[in-house]
């Protein structure tokens, strides 16, 4: 079992290098199919990692069966150990990376950003791929951290040589901003790590999740709020979200789907695995300040979209809501909304691929994501992607029985019933402001639609070159759009492997 | 009665390497008959036999302790003037590699041709001569000898291409370091006088005890030896001298003065502050601490809009020093050392790269670099790993280890304020590279870079990659320096 | 003779030191004040050593190790000078600027003009 | 031939809904659960139920959607496929919430459905009032639904469990309880769209008119009337709410049947008949007892006969003429075509109209009767509520006879007065100088959609006696003498071919500008705001520290004069504050 999550770790990092040593310049499309497959092995490596029935059987929080585990000594002088292990946490993360990753490579192969360098595009997917897959899979402190800093280069490329060619300068900036904030909040978070260390001796999540660092202020305090803080850049959080509009619409339709589907789940799968169960005492003392800017990062991030003209920034500061929910069921403590947020942040990966395939669909075909030069009555226009388009609106809006409903329920379920050493009365006030953040949500997302889909067609003559769905973009959304719907009905699918989490 | 005891295996690799200088002046000056190519090659063997038997002897003795120039002591054990124990092994090998790398770099065909063969070398071999003499020194006149022993030759090498540049770097540098060594020399008579002994062990024993009216005069004096070495290793506010003199000087000896001048000088200062001058606790460690704030803030600051490779470089070597400087500010040896030989492999092969390029396109800008990772694929991999182990990322991990032991250092320290400026400095720094590594991205280049690279260079930055690698794959490697 | 003379003469010969150098545009001058601060450590070190007497007149022998390292320095930088001067034309420290950063002196001139 | 698919299958799928009422009429009540996950001390899942409530509504829905299905094959020609499949889909979502038997299945299909009205709305979404009117619905809703999923926390931490069957009022604390249906309540009021969240229904009547029916009839805002009947005991249990409920239920159904007295649009005056009869519902709900409940429930059933069979018609006047505006249909009235023209929807229409404005005879008449007899039997028993519906009921009875008769009288009949005079309806429309219609093509419309119309015609006569009549005979007498009062004004007044439309009613009270100064454009405000915070207030601290590390970096340079001088001078008042800075920071 664990030479499977090494395979699957190793994989893509050897396959990127051999697709950057090949010496002569292979196809575009060549080099998209090569990822597909790898990614594809991938894909199917990580399921085969996926439990078979025997996981409902655990209990606590304290004793969660580790699969996979590899733990050898890698530096002995800074206590450092090479210690990789999946749980039920980290599971359907690396299955959703897998999939997205394979997904990506897939449309590769036909759609393509404009400005070529497909080879060496697929090499820094891959290498994505494995550094978050490492990152979900690390069980030490400075192996997460390490992974959490594979990813920063390949993205920052990918956003600054495939990113929007209509504006350089943007590009670059959006880039440069996107790595400099996650770099300075990781190291931030480094800063929170060493000082566990110094409390505990260790660097072993397992260990320290076993015997944490208790004490809600001093050392413990100060570490608790140096990691939220570097989390809460990546997630990101409300003040600390600046960078992501610009990451989001600045990037490829491949990159911008990896950086909203996967990169932010580092940072709030950090918060669940490290934070909340290392810290303790101190994440209590913080909790309600976390979950205050979690509600904020709701209310303004919606409030935001609604004042948006772009259709990828819309959806970019729609993740910043998104992603406010699970920050606060995180917040929460509590089993209900440490659930919602896990799910949240599978639910959100899916959904907000798809609408970034879809906005990424709609800005190829139109040569610009601005709401008001594509023009309205895409529904006469593009009538298929429309359609989807209001599909992936609705599931993102949280549509009881779509993907996006569950882990909002269980993030203000968590918040009506936080953990008992948290102030209940604001909590209370947080979930109905997160409530008012649904509707505005839903309000954002139906102006969207109303503006893009909507619409008299004789005003919009339909361009020439626009063709609907494209074959390809149905194989690589018809996944996301399945998992949807089957998360949407089925949502103990997930909920049942972390069993009484 | 012995006076004095010497173990003469601690002094072996600085006499080798002080014999191999006179050697290798000798040969170049006396043997006139055989031609310039031939020569470079013979003087080049001779340097690299001469350092190739210190990193030998380093290795084979890496776990002894021998004392050298002893005497007995008034109270405590005996005081020695040169020690070779493992932090010397470590700073040693460091020393040894940065000048073989050195070596490799003015391999025959790269070493710019208005440069003499024979005085390059031997003034080489005293520099390191110096540098091993600081490393090991345990009092301070050694230090100071070899501290000058380091310094001169260096200044020479910058001077030794006669232009215009070359002087009027070599002026500068020399105009501060003279100055510091005055400086130093001044702090040294008072520490003298608080204390009575120049032994570094004596002065940290008599240190806690002395009459409180002279800790004044005890803290300024152990300032201006502090303030000595950072002239040498070019921490702010002493550090102005630094980018003139390696832009004016040919990239090779730029190089050497980024790796194995600087790696002295670092050298230096952490046995001063690790054998007790500066004591746990103590002021003077403030001072280094705040010394480390400000360089890393300042070099990184203004390496940000550097339009020149060397320039660039050199500003980030001062960037790097203040990191260098938060661990030793804690006394951190291991954490020093380990940094030390990453930034020494990384700095070599960066500069290894830009002389190539330097050599076709003197002008050495930025924009000189775009488009490589097309048309020099090859070099720019090469570059880009270099520059991301300076930076500290992933595929860098060498540089992010080091950079991690020395918050790991800060942290148990509770030197909070210095992690977050540190913190701070790491995105500062990233930022730097980054517009590096997007130049080297960039495509289409109107006239990217595209030449026969000569093969010891190829060798050379292929020998730095590979140890970068390795060192990035098993970072405990570079630890182990020092312990 | 109290300690304290000869230590407030190396302090005041040390302080003349510092302003030649820092007041004096002519490198040979320079070099002279450098002198001046070096033999104001050896009136320290020897002064401290009469003061101290160790034994092993480590303050003097020190001295005479410095006025060795005095000398030595004294004839690089007269090489380093003489190239100056072979290639500028003079030995003024602060006129010698070929190396500076393009922005800096195209401040100047916009300041000068 | 994917539109002929989802014909087919929207048909035989409400048909099959009716054959799974038909099968389960009789059988015991009982119920399973599945699909659970444990979270902490909660579970979460999904269960489904059957009983008489069930059956019910199950005949309800399918009767209706059945005719609706068939209906539309006539009725709509654009974009068949997406419409029928939301129909069904809208269908299948109602029939969820019928049978759940999980709070949050329940609340799947109670949004589900709001999501197929939103797309069944803006189906014509060329039409700008389509668009805003099927925004408008949704986000009413939605919000009313924020509310409902907290009361679904507040009932379900307070129970334990979020199954119906097991929720025992007797085990939840009467805070929790209030405050937990009250909340619920919150979502019932926004979904069957009574007061304060009344406005998005009219506004949802650009949909094509089969939905409307779909929506008014059996469906939607059914799903309100049927929550409580389904959590009845725990309702029941809450005296607060109960009187809560009555009071919005009175105040909605005078409200609303003021505002179908001056709307001027067929639909429009049955969307506002709707939300008071819905009121009446809730009024019979509202009393607490096992009487109101049935009386409640009767008239839902009667209820969705008749305003189907209304919209359906409202639908042909639609498809045949074009338009369901009064001044459109009297272009065709005062040449006395349009009821020659369509004899079949007139008829029924008239059916319907009686069977809404309670005339004896007529289903409605029955199912509002027994709503007033148990109104009276709870107010004889000195209940203040009971009291409350009763009076209120007996004033909309007289509202509901007025607009019936105004809407029958200017639809279909020249005014004897002003014949061929717009007159009254005039000013309202842009298209009111537009060339006189050719009334010689209007026919009525084609038996597929006709036949529906009969078959509800026949319910909505026929469903008055299903439960067997039990007449309070005075109490039948006072409120048909209470209709006749409405019903002579209307047609005093239309005999004159006056039609006054005070103006606060014209404007339904000016609700909804209110809501659009107190929230929209507030909303709006914030947006700005929020964009502007972003941009200005935090991407300027960014932008600034990028800036500062610009300009620092100039100044660095600058700083590098070249002049080695100055160089030695920065090192020298280097030291000084180095040992001043180390001085402070130890000490």
């Amino acid at each position: 079992m664990n030479a499977i999550l090494l395979g699957i770790l190793a994989l893509p990092i050897l396959a990127a290098a051999a697709l950057w040593a090949v010496p002569v310049a292979i196809a575009d499309r060549l080099a998209a199919l090569y990822g597909s497959v790898v990614s594809g092995v991938v894909l199917i490596g990580s399921l085969l990692l996926w439990p078979r029935g025997a996981w409902a059987s655990y209990t606590t929080l304290q004793d969660r069966p580790l699969r996979a585990v590899t733990d050898v000594p890698w530096i002995p002088s800074l206590d450092v150990r090479f210690h990789v292990a999946v749980d039920s946490i980290s599971m359907p993360l690396i299955v959703l990376t897998a999939l997205l990753v394979f997904l990506c490579c897939l449309y590769s192969v036909r759609i393509t950003p404009r400005i070529g360098r497909t080879r060496s595009l697929i090499a820094l997917l891959l290498v994505i791929e494995a550094g978050v897959i490492g990152t979900f899979s690390a069980m030490d402190l400075v192996l997460f951290f390490v992974c959490f800093e594979i990813v920063l280069i390949p993205m920052w490329l990918v956003i600054d040589i495939w990113g929007d060619d209509h504006d350089p300068a943007g590009r670059r900036r959006a880039a440069t901003t996107f790595v400099l904030m996650t770099v300075l909040g990781s190291a931030l978070m480094l800063l929170g790590f060493l000082l566990v260390h110094r409390k505990a001796g260790t660097f072993d999540i397992v260990q320290l999740t076993n015997s944490p660092v208790l004490g809600g202020h001093g050392v413990a305090l100060a570490a608790a709020i140096l990691i939220a803080v570097g989390m809460a850049v990546k997630v990101p959080l409300w003040p600390l979200h600046i960078w992501l509009p610009d990451a989001h619409a600045k990037a490829p339709t491949v990159g911008s789907v990896l950086l909203a589907g996967v990169l932010l789940k580092l940072g709030t799968y950090g918060l669940i695995r490290i934070l909340v169960p290392v810290l303790p005492d101190a994440t209590v003392t913080i909790a309600p300040y976390l979950a205050g800017f979690s509600t904020v990062a709701i209310i303004a991030g919606s409030l935001a979209c609604l004042a948006q003209t772009d259709v990828k920034r819309l959806i970019a500061y729609s993740s910043v809501g998104h992603m406010g929910f699970i920050g606060l069921g995180i917040a929460t403590l509590s089993p209900a909304g440490l659930r919602g947020a896990l799910f949240a942040n599978i639910a959100h990966g899916i959904i907000t691929g798809l609408l970034f395939f879809l906005a990424g669909a709609i800005k190829d075909r139109h040569d610009t994501s601005d709401l008001r030069e594509i023009g309205r009555a895409l529904y006469a226009r593009l009538p298929r992607i429309a359609a989807l388009l209001t599909f992936a609106s609705l599931a993102s809006l949280g549509l009881p029985g779509l993907a996006g409903f569950w882990g909002e329920m269980l993030v203000l379920l968590g918040a009506y019933n936080p953990a008992d050493a948290l102030p209940r009365a604001t909590y209370l006030v947080f979930m109905v402001l997160a409530g008012l953040g649904t509707v505005l949500t839903a309000a954002y997302f139906l102006r969207l639609v109303r503006n893009l889909c909507q619409g008299d067609p004789a005003d919009h003559l339909p361009a020439a070159f626009a063709v609907d769905l494209s074959r390809i973009e149905l194989a690589t959304w018809a996944p996301l759009i399945a998992l949807t719907v089957l998360l949407g009905v089925w949502p103990g699918l997930l909920l049942h492997q972390w069993g009484n989490l | 009665m012995t006076l004095t005891w010497t173990d003469w295996q601690a002094i072996a690799v600085p006499l080798v390497l002080a014999v191999g200088a006179v050697v290798v002046l000798l040969v170049d000056g006396f043997w006139k008959s055989g031609s310039r190519e031939l020569r470079h090659a013979v003087v080049t063997l001779l340097t690299s036999a001469a350092i190739l038997f210190g990193l030998v002897f380093v290795w084979a003795q890496r776990g002894g302790f021998k004392p050298a120039f002893c005497r007995p002591a008034v109270e405590g054990p005996a005081e020695c003037s040169l020690v070779f124990e493992p932090l010397t092994a470590g700073l040693w090998a460091v020393l040894l590699i940065g000048g073989l790398g050195v070596v490799g770099l003015s391999a025959y065909r790269l070493l710019a041709a208005d440069v003499p063969i024979g005085e390059y070398h031997f003034l080489l071999l005293s520099a390191l001569v110096g540098a091993t003499v600081l490393a090991g020194a345990r009092d301070l006149a050694t230090m100071v000898i070899g501290l000058e022993v380091v310094s001169l030759p260096s200044f020479a090498m910058v001077a030794l291409r006669r232009d215009r540049r070359g002087s009027e770097g070599a002026l500068k540098a020399f105009l501060v370091s003279v100055l510091s060594t005055a400086v130093m020399l001044f702090g040294i008579s008072y520490l003298y006088g608080v204390t009575g002994s120049l032994y570094l062990s004596t002065i940290a024993n008599r240190l806690p005890g002395i009459d409180p009216d002279l800790r004044r005069v005890a803290f300024a004096a152990g300032l201006f030896v502090i303030v000595g070495f950072a002239f040498k290793i070019a921490a702010v506010p002493f550090h102005a001298w630094l980018p003139d003199t390696y832009v004016g000087a040919p990239v090779e000896v730029t190089a050497f003065l980024a790796v194995v001048s600087k790696s002295a000088g670092v050298a230096g200062l952490l046995v001063l502050v690790t054998a007790g001058v500066a004591a746990d606790g103590s002021e003077l460690r403030t001072v280094v601490a705040v010394l480390a704030a400000v360089t890393m803030t300042v070099g990184n600051l203004a390496a940000l809009r550097q339009q020149e490779a060397v320039r660039l470089l050199a500003w980030s070597s001062i960037g790097q020093v203040g990191f260098l400087l938060a661990p030793l500010a804690v006394g951190d040896a291991q954490a020093v050392v380990g940094y030390l030989a990453a930034y020494v492999v990384v700095t070599l092969g960066a500069f290894g790269s830009v002389a190539v390029v330097q050599r076709h396109r003197p002008a050495g800008l930025l924009t000189d670099y775009r488009g490589m990772v097309r048309s020099e694929p090859g070099l720019a991999a090469a570059l880009i790993f270099f520059l991301v182990v300076l930076a500290g990322l992933p595929p860098g991990l060498a540089g992010l280890f080091t950079k991690f032991a020395a918050f790991q250092a800060v942290i148990d320290a509770h030197l909070g304020w210095l992690a977050i400026v540190m913190a701070v400095n790491v995105m500062i720094g990233l930022a730097v590279y980054l517009r590096w590594v997007a130049e080297l991205f960039r495509l289409p280049a109107d006239d990217p870079f595209s030449v026969d690279i000569e093969s010891p260079a190829v060798a050379m930055i292929s020998l730095c990659a590979a140890t970068a690698a390795v060192l990035s794959v098993l970072p405990s490697t570079m630890f182990a320096l020092a312990t | 003779m109290p300690l304290i003379v000869p230590l407030l003469l190396a302090v005041v010969l040390f302080c003349i030191g510092v302003y030649g150098v820092l007041a004096r545009r002519n490198a040979i001058t320079m070099l002279m004040s450098f002198e001046l601060m070096l033999n104001a450590v050896n009136l320290n070190l020897v002064a401290f050593d009469a003061w101290r007497l160790d034994g092993l007149a480590t303050g003097q022998t020190l001295a005479v190790f410095v006025i060795t390292l005095a000398a030595a320095e004294i004839g690089l930088g007269l090489a380093i000078v003489l190239l100056l001067f072979r290639g500028h034309g003079h030995v003024d420290a602060d006129s010698a600027r070929d190396l500076v950063e393009v922005d800096a002196v195209q401040q100047e001139k916009g300041a000068a003009t | 031939m994917i539109a002929t698919a989802w014909r087919v299958t929207g048909v035989g799928f409400s048909l099959l809904v009716v054959l799974t009422a038909g099968l389960l009429y009789g059988t015991d009540p009982a119920q399973t659960s599945f699909m659970n996950s444990p979270v902490g001390d909660l579970t979460i899942g999904f269960g489904v139920r059957t009983d008489d409530l069930t059956v019910l509504l199950l005949a309800v829905v399918g009767v209706i959607a059945t005719c609706v299905q068939v209906y539309s094959l006539g009725y709509l020609h654009q974009r068949p496929a997406s419409y029928h499949a939301l129909v069904t889909l809208f269908t299948a979502a109602m029939v969820t919430v019928v049978i759940a038997d999980s709070l949050f299945l329940l609340l799947i299909g109670w949004e589900v459905m709001g999501a197929c009205s939103y797309l069944l709305i803006g189906h014509y979404w060329e039409r700008r009032d389509a668009r805003s009117g099927a925004v408008k619905a949704f986000l009413m809703t939605r919000l009313a639904d924020v509310g409902f999923l907290f009361g679904i926390f507040v009932l379900g931490v307070g129970a334990g469990t979020f199954r119906i069957s097991e929720l025992d009022p007797a085990q939840i604390s009467p805070g929790v309880l209030t405050t937990g249906t009250l909340l619920l309540l919150v979502g019932v009021v926004g979904k069957s769209a009574q007061v304060p969240l009344q406005t998005w229904l009219p506004d949802a009547m650009p949909g094509p008119s089969p939905v409307s029916a779909l929506i008014h009839a059996a469906t939607m805002v059914a799903a309100g009337v049927f929550l409580i009947a389904r959590l009845y005991d725990v309702f029941s249990a809450s005296d607060t709410i109960m009187t809560v409920l009555a009071i919005v239920a009175s105040v909605t159904m005078l409200f609303s049947a003021l505002c179908a007295m001056a709307a001027v649009e067929v639909k429009r005056v049955l969307a506002w008949s709707t939300v008071s009869q819905l009121a009446i519902m809730f009024s019979g709900l509202s009393l607490g007892t096992a009487d109101g409940r049935h009386a409640a429930l009767f008239h839902l059933v009667t209820h969705a006969a008749f305003k189907g069979l209304l919209f359906l018609c409202a639908g042909v006047l639609l498809h045949q003429v074009g338009s369901a505006a009064f001044v459109v249909l009297r272009r065709y009235t005062r040449r006395g075509r349009l009821r020659k023209a369509l004899p079949v929807t007139f008829a029924t229409m008239t059916v319907g109209l009686a069977a809404l404005a309670g005339v004896p005879g007529f289903a409605g008449f029955f199912s509002k009767d027994t709503v007033v007899e148990a109104a009276w039997h709870h107010a004889r028993d000195g209940s203040v509520v009971g009291w409350i519906v009763l009076v209120s009921v007996c004033v909309t009875v007289v509202l509901t006879a007025f607009y019936c008769m105004r809407l029958w009288l200017w639809v279909f009949f020249r005014s004897p007065a002003l014949a061929g005079a717009l007159g009254a309806f005039e000013d309202d429309d842009p298209m009111a100088d537009l060339e006189e219609p050719d009334t010689s093509k209007l026919r009525d419309a084609p038996w597929i959609m006709l036949a529906p119309l009969v078959l509800l015609a026949v319910a909505s006569i026929g469903l008055g006696y299903a439960d067997g009549v039990q007449l309070n005979w005075v109490l039948a007498l006072v409120t048909t003498v209470l209709a006749l009062l409405g019903a002579l004004p209307a047609y005093s007044l239309w005999s004159r071919g006056a039609d006054p439309r005070p103006v606060v009613l014209e404007r339904e009270f000016g609700v909804d500008t209110a809501y659009h100064g107190l929230f929209v454009v507030p909303v709006r405000w914030f947006a700005r705001l929020a964009v502007g915070g972003d941009q200005d207030v935090i991407g300027a601290y960014v932008r600034a520290a990028g800036r500062a590390g610009t300009l620092a970096s100039q100044g660095f340079r600058r700083l590098q004069t070249g002049n080695v001088q100055t160089y030695l001078t920065a090192a020298v008042v280097g030291v000084v504050a180095l040992a001043v800075v180390a001085g402070v920071i130890s000490s």
